[in-house]
């Protein structure tokens, strides 16, 4: 791991007020719970360095609501300059990201939104919009497959989370106005591939006639592979995938013809991150609300893109 | 012989016990001893590597961010010392967030939301004690299924998560008393010491609180010493209930909103806390005050881990790990040299 | 047969004859089964106001069950409670409690997590204003435990004291409620004749005050000092209510027995033994200066082959101590241990065991009986803790020690199925010292053997005692009762407060007042 | 035996519940109690069920030897995750990870690993002194790091024919994963019943005091059954790796140790230690398995998975109590009284 506390020597006791002419920011993480999140918590540690004139205050929440609130509290108590975090949840920051307001720090969202009514509470939103992705996955459905009658299982993200809503909501309301798309089974998968595999094992057993699997991100998309696979199907072929992210693992698979498209949901936020705080810190302003570019792979231009893959 | 003077001379057949000097310490108070000995060390060690560590606002913080927790702490003080355990708390807050959340967007008042969201805990702890006693279902177990049961119900509620806008609430949680360098007292801050306060005197001068420490000692004994054995059993599990949904209250105050996924693994903090504080997981032997000493240990662990402020996701984990070994064993040395 | 009768001197009964004030407490044709036991079969109890009535019967005859069935701790299959001329059924000790019925159980079952004084008043705490004051309780407390002239700090904790002041503490809690009937099944199994003299002359004032007392006891000597009637039992059946001017002991013990017994001439004729040639033979085992702080000073011992050491000393005088350190279930910090000429360190009761030195506690209850264990796994445990878990004992081999130990000590219910925490107090005794026995050792460390075992197992415990020190086995026997030190020892070393006083070479002309007269002068004059 | 004995068994309730489950589900979908012959292996719900069990069989037997003493393990979990790690990691990082030799060696260090934590384990727990839920739970927290520590946070994917056979091959038309763990919990038996290993550890569960005078070593018993856990927990951790191929440091095993619990207890071994049943915990983990299949045959809605756990949970619980179960017995006997056995 090249991210970890090692390469960092920023040195802890010089944590308070203005140590140089580096920006001190905090970053509060939902935790390390996937793949993406890992290279996202990533790209933010390699971006802000103090070669880049940052001095990052990072801490992982355990995705734990309350660690995250402590840490901003903690991250206001150390005056910092910027905070930035990617919520767990949308609701109920409106209390501490009040307390940062008052202490005149500026707050920038990443990944996630919250759904404070004042909108003042923090500068920006930057991040992938999860109900677009949900579309874009139905609408590539409309066009590509369910020309004909076909039948649908969803692996669905945590049982309400904001992800696994949002998408379950654009795939759906993509796809309300096609009579061919019916939806036979929907479970949860955690959003982990032994669960997406431990579920698609039931879909299989329970259902016969699978023809597409809509899953809400790569790794419950991999764990249906296996399940397919060993079920003794072809995926990809006999049953359809669709899914979300874009991780290496998935793109791979996508590449090996497993996968048939996937929409990318960009972890790689630290860049726009930089430029943002950079702007503020110069006096500058930025939209409210940035929304990442995110790709989609067909199987064709995911095996383009896989050298060049960052993450 | 020398030793002579030493011994005390009795008359003969007088059943005596040696007693103990007055200045060695209650063999009973060692193990909070012992954590209030490593929580300075913690504090020392924490206030000679970080600027900013050992101002008011740090340390009031640590009760701002924790009230919810020694209010669970307290209750599981109580089911704890009976020699039982209480899985379904983290659940239960959630649940009692949630409900919360869910009334206030339908319009209730404050007024009645607050006391049915406690209630919902009460309840809970209810249906616990009773399966627990007259069902004589293992506590681990019978508290597993409620931690199922409110973690369904907190999804039938409330599938995704919802802010709370009720003034009362907002009020609550943005009410501060103190001094402006940060010294600050939140209501849910109050709140949560007036529980621990009323459980001290509940614990220790009640015949309800002797009997949970007697059932704690032996289960067997205190029914053959016709203590209300079956009350008692059932009621640990309704306090450990109603603590959890004031703390999903307060919790609710704390973060705004109730989310059916809060809590998780609150109730393993919770336990922590308590064992930390020098109780017993068999039962009989600890004190209210030691767990919300735990409750600021483990709060202190996340402090330093914010302070340090350049672990990865992992190394957290690894460094939370270390620091509850070192806290341990630091307590049961201690503890061990004192005997 | 224990303390010589002088000590306790025999009552005049208080009333002439009870029945004509109509009882407290009427049992009726109580039934008690349990899975596979029928405990108790239409057996009757009554007790009157103001007297002493001693329950009597072997071990296993249903005595302590007839009394948790009155107090509610198990529920009849049969029969009828008439309490104060209304019928009655408890659900639990709570409810007979508050009917004025204060029981001490056979086992000490008190919080050993709390402190004294808080055990004698659980339940009953002097209360300012709703909340318990916690001073005034201790004097209460206090109070209450010098009536029993039990001078101990009521603040210390329960399980900082022996058994014995223990035994003392829970006898105290019954007395703190103002009972109509007071139950004490076994209250003086581990006290010494001080301790049971008191505890009799408050039984006298109870008496005198009109509360009926149960009172279950093994030792005849007391029952025939206190009690006016009795009911025996036997085998879980009514034999009859007596008396006790009536029934003289040999036909008590009959009845208990259900045959004639030479037990108790065995018992009170036994000769005295003496110490034989010992020729060149080297002891055993040999302490010198042993000892661990703040438990027991440094003593000298030897245990040779063959010989029967007594220890005798008051409650607390450290003979459990003693006997703890010799088995390594206490680590001495001081002396030295040979085992066998061999200079040896004992740190756990493994190594002991591999010396061939074994130990049967005091406290069967805590100590002993492995509870939810059957009574074949128990008397094995000790074998096959010394052949090591891997090579398991065989089914045909175990079965073969089992019988022979359940024959030998009559073990009842004589099933090696059955789970030993539900064999009676007595039973229980025996099931331990059968699986030290079973491991065949050379030094038998015995820790109040025949605590709580009826006439008949008690003489056969003393018979087996001196049989095995004929074959060339050491024990050390400790023993409540001087009486029983005296009858089986060679040698008697006396204790006092946890230090060794002295030792006495056993014979003819040795009488338990020389012991007494020893401890009392502290051994300074010995 | 009669119909009542068998009713009053501690396995009938847990075995009704899960006759109960299979029926339901194969009501919803009728091929679901099919075995079909499939590639030259079998195929079909039972034997989901079977290969499923494995992961939480093995580690709810090292629970119940944790148990049987009076602990509880909390690390398992985790320990799963550092086995996959491990495993993993040392396989994707060899030239050659499609060689046995390669995955038995990486499987030997994952082992290695393992029994550390395990030995760790025991040593807080049994020379310490420290409670066994605390001394577990450092592991539960930092174990999971340390598995991410080796993983470097990402998940590691590799593709290794003999590593995939742990999980998803056959043999003699058996899934792998179902015979070693029917295999482990063999030998597991054997080893508790067939020498005194058993005994000793229900002996020093009940009474720890007694234990140790009677010569019994608690402390190392205490030592070997956290060394044990620890060893299963490793392999089940090499079955759930195989079965996605990827060393998920975050989710392998997540919670697995309140299934193991729930499974033990349901199979009727008690939490206050003492007497174990191993055949009890494999009922048990079939249970628990299949409700978890169930849920997704049975198409149980998302917001609904947790309260239908908890229903047939408190279900079993309800029905095995002493007290329902005697109301049942008492009921029985009045409805047809049994005729007085008159010895012959
Ligand atoms: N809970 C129980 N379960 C099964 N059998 C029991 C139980 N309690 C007692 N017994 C059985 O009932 C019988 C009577 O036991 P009890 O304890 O009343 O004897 P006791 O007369 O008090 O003997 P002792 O003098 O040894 O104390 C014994 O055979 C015993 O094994
Ligand atoms: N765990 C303990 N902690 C402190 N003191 C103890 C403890 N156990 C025993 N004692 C004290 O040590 C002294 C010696 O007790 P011990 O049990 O050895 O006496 P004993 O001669 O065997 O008497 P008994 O007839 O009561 O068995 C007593 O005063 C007792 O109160
Ligand atoms: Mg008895
Ligand atoms: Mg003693």
């Amino acid at each position: 791991g090249s991210s970890g506390s090692g390469d960092s020597s920023t040195d802890a006791a010089t944590g308070g007020g203005d140590s140089g002419d580096l920006i001190n920011v905090g970053f509060s993480q939902v935790g390390a719970e996937s793949g993406w999140r890992a290279a996202n918590t990533k790209s933010i540690q390699d971006t802000l360095t103090k070669d880049n004139g940052f001095d990052l205050k990072f801490s992982d929440a355990q995705q734990k609501q309350e660690n995250q609130i402590q840490a901003i509290r903690s991250y206001i108590a150390q005056g910092v300059d910027y905070i930035a975090f990617s919520p767990v949840v949308e609701s109920g920051w409106d209390a501490v990201l009040e307390e940062a307001k008052q202490a005149n720090i500026p707050v920038i969202l990443t990944d996630r939104a919250v759904d404070s009514e004042d909108k003042s509470l923090y500068v920006t939103f930057i991040g992938s919009d999860f109900v677009e992705e949900g579309k874009r996955i139905g609408e590539w459905v409309n066009d590509n497959v369910a020309t004909e009658p076909i039948n649908v299982v969803e692996l669905q993200g945590t049982t309400g989370s904001a992800p696994a809503i949002d998408r379950k909501q654009g795939f759906e309301d993509a796809t309300k106005g096609n009579p061919n798309v019916k939806i036979i089974a929907s479970q949860t998968g955690n959003f982990t591939r032994a669960e997406g595999k431990t579920v698609m094992e039931g879909f299989l057993q329970a259902n016969p006639d699978i023809d597409l699997v809509y899953a809400h991100n790569d790794d419950m998309a991999l764990g249906a592979i296996e399940a397919i696979e060993a079920a003794g199907k072809k995926p990809g072929t006999d049953i359809k995938i669709v899914s979300i992210d874009g991780v290496k693992d998935g793109m791979q698979a996508l590449a090996d013809g497993k996968i048939n498209y996937i929409v990318e949901c960009n972890p790689l936020l630290g860049p726009d991150l930089a430029d943002i705080i950079k702007t503020l810190h110069s006096g500058g302003t930025v939209e409210p609300r940035i929304v990442t570019h995110d790709d989609a792979f067909d199987q064709a231009a995911a095996k383009e893109a896989l050298p060049t893959r960052q993450y | 012989m020398a030793t002579d003077q030493l011994t005390p001379t009795r008359p003969a057949g007088t059943a005596t016990a040696q007693k103990t000097p007055r200045w060695r310490l209650d063999a009973r108070y060692q193990p909070v001893l012992g954590t209030v000995v490593v929580l300075a060390v913690m504090l020392a060690v924490g206030g000679s590597r970080y600027e900013n560590f050992l101002t008011g606002r740090v340390m009031a913080n640590i009760l701002i961010n924790n009230s919810f927790l020694v209010v669970l702490a307290v209750g599981m003080t109580f089911v704890i010392l009976t020699g039982g355990i209480d899985l379904s708390v983290g659940a239960v807050v959630a649940l009692s967030g949630c409900i919360s959340a869910w009334m206030f967007t339908h319009g209730w008042s404050a007024g009645i939301t607050i006391p049915v969201c406690v209630l919902v805990g009460t309840l809970i702890g209810l249906i616990v004690g009773v399966m627990v006693h007259v069902f004589e279902i293992q506590p681990f177990i019978a508290t597993l299924a409620a931690m199922f049961l409110a973690r369904g119900l907190c999804y039938l509620v409330a599938p995704e998560s919802i802010p709370i806008t009720d003034p009362t609430i907002v009020k609550l949680s943005q009410t501060r008393w103190g001094t402006d360098d940060g010294l600050v007292i939140t209501p849910s801050g109050v709140i949560a010491l007036a529980v621990v306060a009323v459980a001290f005197v509940v614990l220790h001068y009640t015949r309800f609180g002797r009997t949970v420490y007697a059932i704690g000692g032996s289960e067997q004994s205190a029914r053959l010493m016709g203590l209300p054995v079956a009350r008692t059993k059932v009621l640990v599990y309704v306090i450990s209930g109603t603590c959890a949904g004031l703390g999903g209250l307060l919790f609710a105050i704390f973060s705004r909103s109730g989310y059916s996924l809060t809590g998780v693994g609150m109730e393993l903090d919770a336990i922590a806390a308590v064992v930390i504080g020098g109780t017993l997981l068999t039962g009989g032997s600890g004190f209210v005050l030691g767990s919300v000493l735990g409750v600021v240990v483990l709060g202190l662990i996340q402090t330093i881990i914010t302070f340090q402020g350049t672990l990865s996701s992992w190394w957290t984990k690894i460094v939370i790990g270390a620091l509850l070994l070192v806290f341990v064993v630091l307590q049961r040395l201690l503890v061990l040299r004192r005997r | 047969m224990t303390t010589s009768p002088s000590a306790i001197p025999a009552d005049q009964p208080a009333q002439p004859a009870a029945s004509d004030r109509p009882p407290v407490v009427a049992m009726t044709g109580i039934t008690v089964t349990f899975p596979g036991v029928k405990a108790l079969d239409g057996v009757d109890l009554r007790l009157f106001p103001g007297e002493v009535h001693a329950l009597m019967g072997e071990n296993g005859a249903g005595k302590s069950t007839l009394i948790k069935a009155l107090t509610g701790v198990y529920s009849i299959d049969a029969g009828t409670i008439v309490v104060d001329g209304t019928e009655r059924t408890f659900t639990g000790p709570a409810q007979a409690q508050l009917a004025g019925i204060s029981t001490v159980y056979q086992e000490v079952n008190l919080c050993d997590n709390l402190s004294v004084a808080e055990n004698v008043m659980l339940g009953h705490e002097v209360r300012r204003a709703g909340l318990v004051d916690f001073r005034a309780t201790r004097r209460a407390a206090r109070e209450h435990l010098k009536a029993l002239n039990l001078d101990i700090d009521p603040a210390s904790t329960l399980s900082s004291h022996s058994l014995a002041v223990q035994q003392l503490v829970a006898i105290c809690r019954a007395m703190v409620v103002d009972a109509r009937v007071v139950i004490l099944d076994e209250p003086t199994s581990s006290l010494d004749v001080d301790e049971v003299e008191r505890l009799f002359a408050v039984v006298r004032d109870l008496r005198s005050r009109g509360v009926a007392i149960l009172f279950v006891s093994h030792f005849l000597e007391q029952v025939y000092a206190i009690s006016d009637r009795m009911t025996v039992l036997r085998n879980g059946t009514l034999v009859g209510e007596y008396r006790t001017a009536d029934l003289p002991r040999v036909e008590l013990v009959q009845k208990m027995i259900g045959r004639s017994l030479e037990v108790l001439e065995q018992l009170e004729e036994a000769p005295k033994r003496v110490v034989a040639e010992r020729g060149d033979v080297q002891p055993y085992v040999q302490a010198i200066g042993l000892g661990r702080k703040g438990s027991i000073e440094p003593f000298d011992l030897d245990v040779y082959p063959g010989e029967v050491v007594g220890l005798a000393g008051l409650l607390g005088s450290g003979r459990t101590e003693l006997a703890r350190l010799l088995y390594g279930a206490d680590r001495s910090d001081v002396g030295e241990l040979r085992v066998d000429g061999q200079p040896t360190k004992l740190r756990t009761p493994r190594s002991a065991l591999a010396r061939r030195i074994v130990y049967s506690s005091e406290s069967r209850k805590t100590e002993g009986i492995i509870g939810d264990l059957t009574v074949r796994e128990n008397i094995v445990l000790g074998l096959q803790a010394e052949r090591g878990w891997l090579r398991r004992i065989p089914q045909r081999k175990a079965d073969e020690v089992v019988a022979q130990y359940v024959e030998q000590l009559g073990i009842r219910p004589a099933n090696p199925d059955a789970i030993a925490g539900n064999l009676s107090g007595g039973n229980q005794q025996k099931v331990l010292l059968a699986r030290w026995l079973a491991t065949q050792p050379k030094l038998l460390l015995l820790d109040e053997p025949t605590r709580g075992i009826d006439v008949g197992a008690k003489a056969e415990i003393q018979r087996l005692v001196a049989e095995l020190a004929e074959q060339g086995m050491a024990v050390v026997f400790i023993s409540a009762e001087l009486e029983e030190v005296l009858r089986l020892s060679h040698r008697i070393a006396v204790l006092r407060d946890r230090r060794k006083i002295g030792e006495l070479t056993n014979g003819d002309d040795v009488t338990t007042d020389d012991v007494v007269d020893l401890i009392a002068s502290g051994g300074q004059d010995a | 035996m009669n119909l009542g004995a068998i009713a009053r068994h501690r396995l009938f309730w847990p075995l009704v519940a899960l006759v109960v489950l299979l029926v339901a589900s194969a009501l919803k979908s009728p091929a679901f109690l099919e075995v079909t012959v499939r590639d030259g292996h079998l195929f079909g719900g039972p034997v989901d069920i079977l290969r499923r069990s494995s992961v939480l069989l093995l580690v709810a037997l090292g629970m119940t030897l944790v148990i049987a003493t009076r602990g509880i393990d909390l690390s398992v979990g985790a320990v799963m995750a550092i086995a996959g790690a491990v495993a993993l990691s040392q396989i994707a990082a060899s030239p050659d990870p499609g060689a046995l030799s390669t995955v038995l060696l990486a499987m030997l260090t994952a082992l290695a690993v393992a029994l550390g934590i395990g030995v760790f384990n025991g040593f807080l727990v049994a020379v310490v002194g420290i409670q066994p839920i605390v001394a577990t739970l450092i592991f539960m927290t930092a174990g999971r790091g340390i598995a991410m520590l080796i993983t470097g946070g990402q998940i590691t994917t590799v593709t290794s024919a003999p590593y995939k056979t742990i999980a998803s091959g056959y043999w003699l038309g058996l899934p792998v994963a179902a015979l070693i763990a029917a295999l482990i919990f063999g030998a597991t038996a054997l080893l508790t019943r067939r020498t005194a290993l058993g005994v000793l550890i229900e002996s020093v569960g009940i009474n720890p005091s007694a234990s140790r005078l009677a010569g019994v070593r608690a402390r190392t018993i205490i030592w070997t059954v956290y060394v044990i856990c620890a060893a299963f927990a490793c392999i089940a951790g090499f079955i759930k790796s195989s079965d996605i191929m990827a060393a998920d440091s975050n989710n392998a095993g997540l919670f697995i140790e309140l299934d193991a619990i729930l499974a033990v207890v349901i199979g009727g071994t008690s939490l206050a230690g003492g007497k174990f049943s191993l055949t009890g915990t494999l009922v048990g983990s079939l249970v628990i398995t299949t409700l978890t299949l169930s849920i997704t045959i049975l198409g149980i809605p998302v917001n609904a998975v947790s309260l239908f756990k908890a229903l047939v949970v408190i279900a079993v619980c309800l029905l095995q109590s002493p007290v329902v179960q005697h109301r049942m017995r008492s009921r029985r006997r009045r409805a047809a009284p049994v005729p007085v056995e008159v010895p012959a």
